[in-house]
């Protein structure tokens, strides 16, 4: 029993996030009438639930411990710094995403639904927890189906336009499929190992050998589920529509978040199940049976490519910043592909500074749409001359998801590519360069449309509240500021990189 | 009098599992894809038991189909209440109609 | 009297005009009367050059006073030591006279334009410009480096492009100060090629310092063809500068500019200065070097001098004979006779000048009429204009008791020798000619303008004699066009003290081997038997000695011969000229287009350049900047997928990205069909495919 | 002078206005020109302080000792074992003789381009902002001695040029705009990585004894430092080290502009406002070159001795190609910036040369190019300002019409014809010098000359076309300069005539660096001497 007791403390901000959603729903329920008190609930609980995480920092055990049958011990729920850092970037986006949807039109239109749409959120919120620390195949399915289905029914939520709709259909549709085809590769893979844990199977692979081809099979299958919910190339289909389609808020948090949740579960799925050994130098020794580097190196270029490409021709804001998005996830898969600790802390130092400038970029759009309703790139015509404050800070978004220095985007690439050098992938950097050059047409295009064409009278003065404003610079502010001193960043990503196990 | 096998079991689920691919790309009509999702669901329930069976791997197996079926039975509401509002906006729920978003 | 003083004075005398300059073009419009300041100043520049000159020759005579200064030091790697770019002062003997000459005529010239520019809306600016020229001479003059002299050279040609243009709003005068600019710059790039050749390897630019080196023996690049390609190079400066053949064809053009300019900057100074670096590296020439010069002086005298015989712009044909009497210099330099040819530089900036501004009393007097055909019997009404030019013109066709005798006698012997010496037998017969032709020509003007019945009566009516401020500098230069002032002796230049104590023929340093033999020195037992100067070699002088009165008897009968000519056609009428003309159909067109040249050059280089040029602007535009219809095409292709894209398409190589990223991102686009099957389409393959590529059999 | 931080004044003091102007309200027009004014000219004060404490004799180049108003300060320092988990990086700025022409170039510049902004009315505000920060940006690249630091402001300048030229500019503005960012992105891309290369190629000691990575610019050019296994270590010769070389040399080629890089070149001066004209010709071009002679030359030594050559060949391509391509064109702007193509090939020639001269010659002629081309286009903008048209052939006796300004004009055309007497003559006279003396590069220097030629040709028919010739009667109205003008115009003639007649003045200042820069290079230096740094 006492291992259950502990397994309960180790998942206390699961607990916290629960009853926090439990809380929601039943004032929800309370108040029918006003329901403006919503919004600060929940990001009380969020508050308390990110406080418990900063608790859990630096501190690593296993929930749920199944030791039998094996020597070393391992759980279902790992829960290790590398777990917390991914969990804060979800708090921290949730924070925003509250308040985001705190000044959004869109939102404040379905009011009286309100307290659905924050228990959502925290259902979301809940699936990303668990795919973050989950190491049992059982668990991992879980909570992307308890993620997925809450994102399923966000994305739908206002049903003020068609596309609401049509955006939740799709997602439904897509992510069935793939959490099918994923289940289906579990299945394989448990037949063949026997167990659904990410460490017994790590240790079953790294003493006998398994059918190449199945097993091959079933990972591609895993990678397929995990693939959907990271939005990368050949699996990213879904994106671009479901991010037009959603509230803007919505598509802020999975631009996000639920990224954030799935890159944490495609790490710790191959860290924990294929890397058999970390050497001194930090670089990760990988079991010979199935050929991670190659393909995630393809699958990142292509993902980069396919995303700044395509994001050239989109005249929709939203749109343009999905593909930039998927292009992004191809940035932080490099990350990935030189399978040592120097490129998690760059991934992990990428994910931080891509939450703010991202979430930014969605704010402003966000702001405007709720002035004139639309997200159209001509719509944007002289805006910096009319609302300066968005202008600006539109720019610095854009300059840094550009990666020029001296906002924090470039420090993130920076820091990318020298972990590919270090690698001696200068190949793979140079396409990535070339690709952020591209990548350069469609931002800087934005800022020809606010800068470069004078505004017109039918130009709209956003003219934004203190608050949101206020929003705004905690948003632009450390942009600028970790472009000229990131060691904290640095730091803390360096202390964040050690996942259980191994 | 034939000895029914793993291998039995591993071909009926791979025969779902195309059939409930099939099912997902060629039906026209929403809820039928959704039909084609649960064929491939079970299908991965029958291998989860069928190994468990044979494989010596204790009741985990039939643990996880449980869950499984649970999640679909959740997945299957709200696909419907989603289909439910596609209806009300398309007047159809042929996915093929759906295609507002693109390019 | 010490050196220090020369040199002060000298240097003072320099920047004096400069002064003048700076002064007349920033204050001059406030204060019209500014150039009498200038004036001034020069007349005062003058006065100090020939204490200067006295000084100079009577105390220092046989010394040369040098003083310098480093200008720019630094390192000089990869060759290990120091360069030291120093600037300087050389008063020798010839700098000397040369500053009394360039301050003399300026000073002469200030004056007379005093009342020929007067009421000229710029009439200010122009005695500015002036003193801009002079500065810019004397440093020529007075320089003891090639840098300096090359610095020196440019502004020369600035100046003067400066003055040619001065009527600016008359088109002809701003294309003339443009091709005289530029036409001096083709010269001055080979003059800066060998500059450079004998700095890297002197790592010096001053004269003496490098002439050392070669005496030493210390070759550049170690090879005599590259110290003959030095010379020649350096040379070529003085082509362009002094309008020698083939870049002759600035300087008819420059009469453009206004009558006194021509007079100082395109007969008397400027143009001499060509044969002024010749003479400075007289020195360090080969014989090779020698017989091209020689060539092409002799070349270009004869062919001005044909062209001179017809034309009838008064202007021109003194142009004309200017050039020809450069190529004379040029050609006695490349022959040897280093002495003759600067005296000869010398007197004939004297008499030049003085027919230079006789040409522009007449022209003053006939309101700027210039065709000699209109003009005739100005001789009663200006008397003093027109005995001053038969002066003159005696003293360019070389008739005894005048200057031009002696120098011109002395080239023509000199070439003699060269012609017994070498064998060269073309280039004193060149001479001769031209001494006939230039006889010739030169009293067809006369008489055209002076002797006979008046063409214009009009004009010749409203024609007088000029004050006083034009005829004075005419009479003063006319007297110095006389011989007494250059030896007690009329006919031989040699007793003279000009050439006896001021000139001396410098020895040169280049290798034995690379001279000609009669320049090789003689040993000094072989000198101590005769008596007297010994220049180059005894074998050298003897045939100097053995070829003087010849070539005065020549001179004296070829030129009486072309006055002879002159007289029958002009005077007595016998020979109908017009008549001989048409006779001479081929002949008279080719002389009176100066044989066609500025056309060939047109044809040729000058718009084979600016063709080349368009064609390459074009290649800049279309091929580097993006592919010709490449650009077009593929805008017109990409304005269909959008419109921005058009505005955006970045030619050249962004082009090229540009089109491609936008080609690639509309295929990627196209994928996107909003269809959610044909995505799980691309799913399922995709993990069929992935599996084929990364499967571990 | 110890301790004060001058370099860190002098380069964020913009920054500081900037931020100010900001906070101006929008309709304060006359108080933001007047700052934005200060700032600048206590940029020149500062550069004229720098330079009245500067010691001649120190050489710098690849000595950190012999380094000049050093500041310098660990910014970014994680401690840790693996080398991403220790990352050192410097504030790291200083000047020799190779900076210290090109800071006073900009500080003079950049005041002079703000008096010729005076005409700008349109969102003035922003206008200043952009300039200021255009100008911290371009001073940071001369100072900087880290490559981390260098980089940023490198990139600093690529936006608010965008944006100068994009919203301030002419009709094309935008394409012109977007080119010039395209084409600069492209390069520095390749520079940054060559950065990482090198990055993991050097080592610099701790006080512990520890070896970290470093940017450090002075790390990078002693072989000491340079790790065993590092991709772009001299220990271990690679074609990478080729590559980044030649990645680098691009990059730097693109900002000269070289041939066949030019191309953005003529677009950006035409379409931009004249200010903005003036600072891209006066500074941003020499920041190419002297990328070149700050990091290609010291870090690749041996690969630099190789391709001499083909610099050189690339030099003379670039004087002849830009002159001729000048020659047949009809719009002033356009002449205007392809002689500065061609006057940069100097610059290349004489960097070939890898002399003293040589290179004296050609930080001089960037120099001098600075200040001529400056001038040439702000008469071109006086000219544009009153007749708004830039054809060569709409005008004609102008020089009856406005005697001043074409004066000036003759004054500027001269100078960059090399008119002795005019500083451009020297720069240019050093550079054939040392080509020419150099054996490899002597045919080519040769060559080369015939620009001399065709700059008088291009340059005079322009004086011609426009102010000789009768008066064109359209123009009859047009007025001479003004007190602004004047303003503008006279500080550079001086300063060009100075230069001319005193050319030490300028030489002295580079002469120690250049010299230790060529010793370097051509490594009559060997490693041990100056691994004790």
């Amino acid at each position: 029993m006492a291992n259950l007791y502990q397994s309960l403390e180790l998942i206390l901000p699961e607990i916290v996030l629960s009853l926090a959603l439990v809380v929601l729903v039943t004032s929800d329920l309370i108040l029918h009438k006003d329901k403006r008190l919503i919004p600060y609930i929940a990001g009380l609980g969020i508050a308390v639930t990110g406080a418990f995480v900063i608790n859990q920092f630096n501190f690593s055990g296993f929930a749920f411990q199944t030791s039998s049958n094996t020597l070393r011990n391992y759980g279902m729920v790992a829960v290790d710094p590398f777990g917390v850092f991914f969990k804060l970037i979800v708090i921290a986006s949730s924070i925003l995403i509250v308040f985001f949807s705190y000044s959004s039109e869109e939102i404040n239109k379905t009011i009286d639904r309100l307290g659905e749409y924050y228990a959502l959120i925290f259902g979301m919120m809940l699936g990303m927890f668990f795919m973050i620390t989950a190491t049992d195949f059982i668990l991992i399915y879980l909570s992307l189906e308890l993620l997925s289905l809450s994102s399923y029914v966000l994305s739908g939520f206002t049903k003020l336009r068609d596309r609401n709709s049509e955006a939740a259909l799709k997602y439904l549709l897509y992510g069935a499929v793939s959490s099918g085809l994923m289940l289906f590769g579990i299945s394989l893979i448990y037949g063949l190992t026997g167990s659904t844990n990410l460490y017994v199977i790590n240790s079953l692979l790294q003493v006998n050998s398994f059918n190449g081809f199945t097993f091959s099979f079933a990972v591609i299958l895993v990678f397929a589920g995990i693939g959907y919910k990271i939005s990368s190339a050949p699996f990213h289909f879904w994106t671009p529509d479901v991010y037009e389609g959603a509230p803007i808020t919505i598509t802020a948090f999975l631009s996000v978040a639920s990224k954030a949740a799935g890159f944490a579960l495609l790490i710790r799925f191959i860290k924990t199940t294929f890397v058999s050994f970390v050497d001194v130098n930090g670089a990760w020794a990988l079991i010979e049976i199935f050929d991670w580097k190659t393909i995630l190196v393809a699958i990142s270029i292509l993902t980069m490519t396919l995303g700044n490409f395509s994001a050239l021709w989109q005249d929709n804001l939203k749109r343009m910043l999905a593909y930039s998005s998927i292009a992004h996830a191809g940035y932080l898969l490099l990350g990935i592909v030189v399978f040592s600790n120097q490129g998690l802390i760059a991934m992990l130092v990428y994910f931080v500074i891509y939450l703010l400038m991202n979430l930014g970029a969605f704010l402003v759009v966000m702001l405007v749409a709720n002035k004139i309703g639309s997200e159209e790139i001509d719509d944007y015509n002289g805006l910096g001359y009319t609302s300066p404050l968005l202008g600006i800070s539109f720019a610095i978004f854009l300059i840094s998801l550009t990666g020029l220095p001296p906002t924090a985007g470039f420090i993130g690439k920076l820091y990318l590519f020298i972990a590919l050098v270090d690698a001696k992938m200068i190949t793979v950097a140079v396409i990535a360069l070339l690709n952020s050059v591209v990548s350069l047409y469609y931002y800087i295009r934005v800022l020809k449309h606010m800068y470069l064409i004078r505004a017109t009278e039918s130009t709209p003065a956003v003219v934004s509240s203190f608050g949101n404003k206020l929003l705004v610079l905690i948003i632009v502010i450390p942009v600028l500021v970790l472009g000229i001193y990131f060691s904290p960043l640095i730091d803390f990503a360096k202390r964040s990189i050690t996942i259980l196990g191994l | 009098m034939l000895q029914v096998g793993l291998t039995h079991f591993l071909v009926v689920s791979a025969i779902l599992f195309s059939f409930g691919i099939y099912g997902i790309v060629t039906r026209k009509n929403a809820v039928m894809v959704l039909m084609g999702i649960e064929l491939v669901l079970n299908a991965a329930n029958i291998n989860f038991i069928a190994f468990a069976k044979y494989g010596n791997f204790g009741f985990s197996g039939q643990m996880i189909a449980l869950f499984v079926i649970i999640l679909a039975a959740a997945e299957a509401a709200i696909a419907l209440a989603i289909v439910l509002n596609i209806y009300k906006t398309f007047l159809s729920v042929n996915v093929d109609e759906i295609d507002h978003l693109k390019e | 009297m010490s050196e220090s003083l020369i040199i002060n004075l000298s240097v003072l005398i320099l920047f004096l005009p400069l002064f003048g300059f700076t002064t007349v073009i920033f204050l001059g419009k406030k204060f019209p009367k500014l150039y009498l300041f200038e004036v001034a100043i020069l007349t005062s520049a003058l006065l100090l050059s020939i204490f200067v000159l006295y000084a100079k020759l009577t105390f220092f005579n046989v010394k040369d006073i040098i003083a310098e200064f480093t200008w720019i030091s630094m390192n000089n790697l990869p060759f290990g030591d120091v360069i030291n770019i120093n600037l300087g002062v050389k008063i020798d003997n010839v700098a000397a006279i040369m500053l009394f000459v360039v301050n003399l005529i300026s000073a002469l010239v200030h004056i007379y334009s005093i009342e020929y520019m007067r009421g000229d809306r710029y009439y200010t600016r122009y005695f500015a410009y002036l003193g801009l020229f002079t500065f810019s001479m004397l440093g020529i003059v007075i320089t003891h480096n090639l840098l300096m002299m090359y610095i020196f050279w440019e502004l020369v040609g600035l100046s003067s492009y400066l003055l040619i243009g001065f009527w600016f709003h008359k088109k002809s005068a701003a294309d003339a100060g443009k091709k005289a600019f530029i036409v001096n710059r083709i010269g001055d790039i080979g003059m800066f090629i060998g500059i450079l050749i004998l700095f890297t390897n002197y790592k010096t630019f001053t004269f003496d310092v490098i002439f050392e080196q070669i005496a030493a023996g210390n070759l550049p690049f170690g090879s005599e063809a590259w110290l003959t390609a030095a010379g020649i190079l350096v040379f070529m400066g003085a082509v362009g500068k002094s309008a020698q053949f083939p870049l002759h064809v600035w300087l008819p053009d420059a009469m453009e500019g206004p009558t006194p300019v021509s007079a100082l900057i395109h007969a008397a100074t400027m143009v001499a200065a060509g044969v002024f670096l010749v003479t400075r590296i007289f020195v360090m020439l080969t014989a090779d070097a020698m017989l091209v010069i020689a060539v092409i002086g002799a070349f270009t005298s004869l062919l001005s001098a044909t062209i001179a015989l017809t034309q009838n712009d008064i202007k021109k044909v003194l142009a004309y004979s200017t050039v020809s009497q450069l190529g004379y210099m040029i050609m006695s330099l490349g022959v040897g006779a280093y002495v003759f040819a600067f005296f000869h530089l010398v007197t004939h900036a004297f008499f030049k000048a003085c027919l230079f501004l006789g040409s522009g009393s007449v022209i003053h007097a006939m309101h700027h009429e210039q065709d000699i055909q209109k003009m005739g019997g100005l001789k009663k009404k200006m008397p003093i204009t027109y005995w001053t030019f038969l002066i003159s013109t005696l003293a360019i066709s070389g008739i005894p008791l005048t200057s031009g005798f002696l120098s011109k006698d002395g080239i023509l012997a000199g070439t003699l020798a060269f012609g017994k010496l070498t064998g060269h037998w073309l280039i004193p017969i060149t001479g001769f000619t031209v001494a006939a032709l230039t006889a010739f020509y030169m009293f067809r003007l006369v008489i055209l303008t002076f002797h006979g019945e008046p063409k214009d009566h009009h004009k010749f009516e409203h024609a007088h004699e000029t004050p006083w401020v034009m005829t004075a500098p005419l009479v003063i230069l006319s007297v110095l066009s006389i011989f007494i002032f250059y030896t007690p002796n009329p006919i031989s230049p040699d007793a003279g003290w000009f050439m006896k104590n001021w000139v001396k023929t410098p020895t040169q340093v280049v290798p034995d081997n690379t001279r000609y033999h009669h320049m090789v020195e003689s040993t000094e037992e072989a000198k101590a038997e005769i008596h007297g100067e010994i220049v180059h070699s005894v074998e050298y002088t003897e045939t100097m000695h053995w070829a003087h009165y010849p070539a005065m008897l020549m001179s004296l009968i070829v030129a009486g011969f072309g006055i002879l000519i002159a007289l029958i056609f002009y005077t007595w009428k016998k020979v109908n000229a017009d008549k001989l003309a048409d006779k001479l159909k081929l002949l008279y067109k080719g002389s009176l287009n100066k044989w066609y040249i500025d056309e060939l050059y047109d044809k040729t280089a000058i718009s084979g350049t600016l063709n080349f040029s368009s064609i390459l602007a074009w290649f800049d535009q279309k091929i580097i900047d993006g592919a010709v219809n490449g650009s077009a095409w593929l805008t017109r292709v990409v304005s269909k997928f959008s419109g921005w894209f058009d505005t955006f398409a970045v030619d050249g190589l962004v082009n090229f990205t540009a089109f491609f990223s936008g080609f690639v991102g509309f295929s990627f686009k196209k994928l996107q069909t909003g269809k959610v099957q044909t995505y799980i389409v691309f799913v399922i393959f995709s993990v069929i495919i992935l599996l084929l590529l990364f499967k571990p059999f | 002078m110890v301790g004060f931080p001058i370099l860190s004044l002098i380069t964020f003091l913009p920054v500081l206005g900037m931020i100010a102007i900001l906070f101006f309200p929008k309709e304060q027009v006359k108080p933001v020109k007047y700052l934005s004014l200060v700032i600048t000219a206590i940029q020149v004060v500062l550069a004229i302080v720098l330079l009245s404490n500067y010691n001649y004799s120190a050489a710098g180049v690849y000595d950190e000792k012999s380094f000049q108003f050093i500041e310098k300060f660990r910014w970014i320092n994680i401690t840790g074992l693996s080398w991403l988990g220790n990352v050192k990086i410097d504030y790291f700025m200083g000047v020799d003789g190779l900076s210290t022409p090109m800071v006073l170039l900009t500080a003079i510049i950049s005041f002079i381009a703000t008096l010729s902004s005076w005409t700008i009315n349109k969102s003035v505000k922003g206008y200043f902002a952009l300039f200021l920060l255009l100008d911290a940006g371009m001073m940071g690249v001369f100072v900087a001695l880290d490559f981390f630091l260098f980089y940023i402001f490198w990139e600093l300048m690529l936006l608010p040029m965008y944006f100068l030229i994009g919203i301030w500019g002419g009709p094309r503005k935008e394409y012109a705009a977007i080119k010039f960012f395209i084409y600069t992105l492209l390069g520095s891309v390749f520079i940054l990585l060559s950065m990482i290369g090198l990055y993991f190629s050097t080592t610099e000691t701790l006080a512990d004894g520890s070896k970290v990575y470093t940017f450090n610019m002075l790390a990078m050019m002693n072989p000491a430092n340079s790790t065993q296994d590092g991709i772009l270590s001299i220990l271990n010769p690679n074609n990478l080290r080729f590559a980044a070389y030649i990645a680098l040399f691009a990059g730097f080629a693109i900002k000269i502009p070289m041939f066949p890089f030019h191309t953005w070149l003529p677009d950006a001066h035409v379409e931009a406002p004249t200010p903005i004209s003036v600072i891209l010709a006066g500074v941003l071009l020499k920041m190419g070159t002297y990328g070149i002679l700050r990091i290609n030359y010291p870090m690749f030594p041996e690969i630099t001795r190789q391709l001499m050559w083909w610099i050189a060949l690339f030099g003379m391509i670039n004087i002849i190609y830009g002159a001729l391509v000048a020659l047949a064109q009809k719009d002033f702007k356009k002449l205007i910036a392809y002689s500065s193509v061609s006057h940069m090939g100097y610059v290349l020639l004489g960097m070939a040369s890898l002399s003293t001269s040589g290179i004296n010659g050609a930080i001089f002629q960037m120099f001098n190019h600075g200040t001529i081309t400056a001038m040439l286009f702000l008469i071109v903008g006086v000219i544009y300002d009153r007749a708004h048209t830039r054809g060569l052939n709409d005008f004609g006796g102008l020089a009856a019409q406005m005697p001043v300004y074409t004066g000036f004009v003759t004054v500027a055309f001269f100078a960059a014809i090399g008119l002795p007497g005019m500083s451009g003559f020297i720069s240019e006279a050093l550079v054939f010098v040392g080509s020419f003396g150099v054996e490899l590069t002597r045919i080519l220097a040769m060559v080369s000359t015939l620009g001399i030629l065709l700059g008088a040709a291009y340059m005079l028919w322009t004086l011609q076309r426009i102010f000789f010739g009768p008066l064109n009667e359209k123009w009859s109205s047009l007025t001479d300069l003004d007190k602004r003008e004047y303003a503008m115009l006279v500080p550079l003639a001086l300063i060009i005539i100075f230069l001319g007649v005193y050319p030490s003045a300028m030489l002295d200042i580079m002469n120690t660096s250049v010299n230790s820069l060529v010793n370097f290079v051509s490594g009559n230096i060997d490693s041990l001497t100056i691994s004790g740094l």
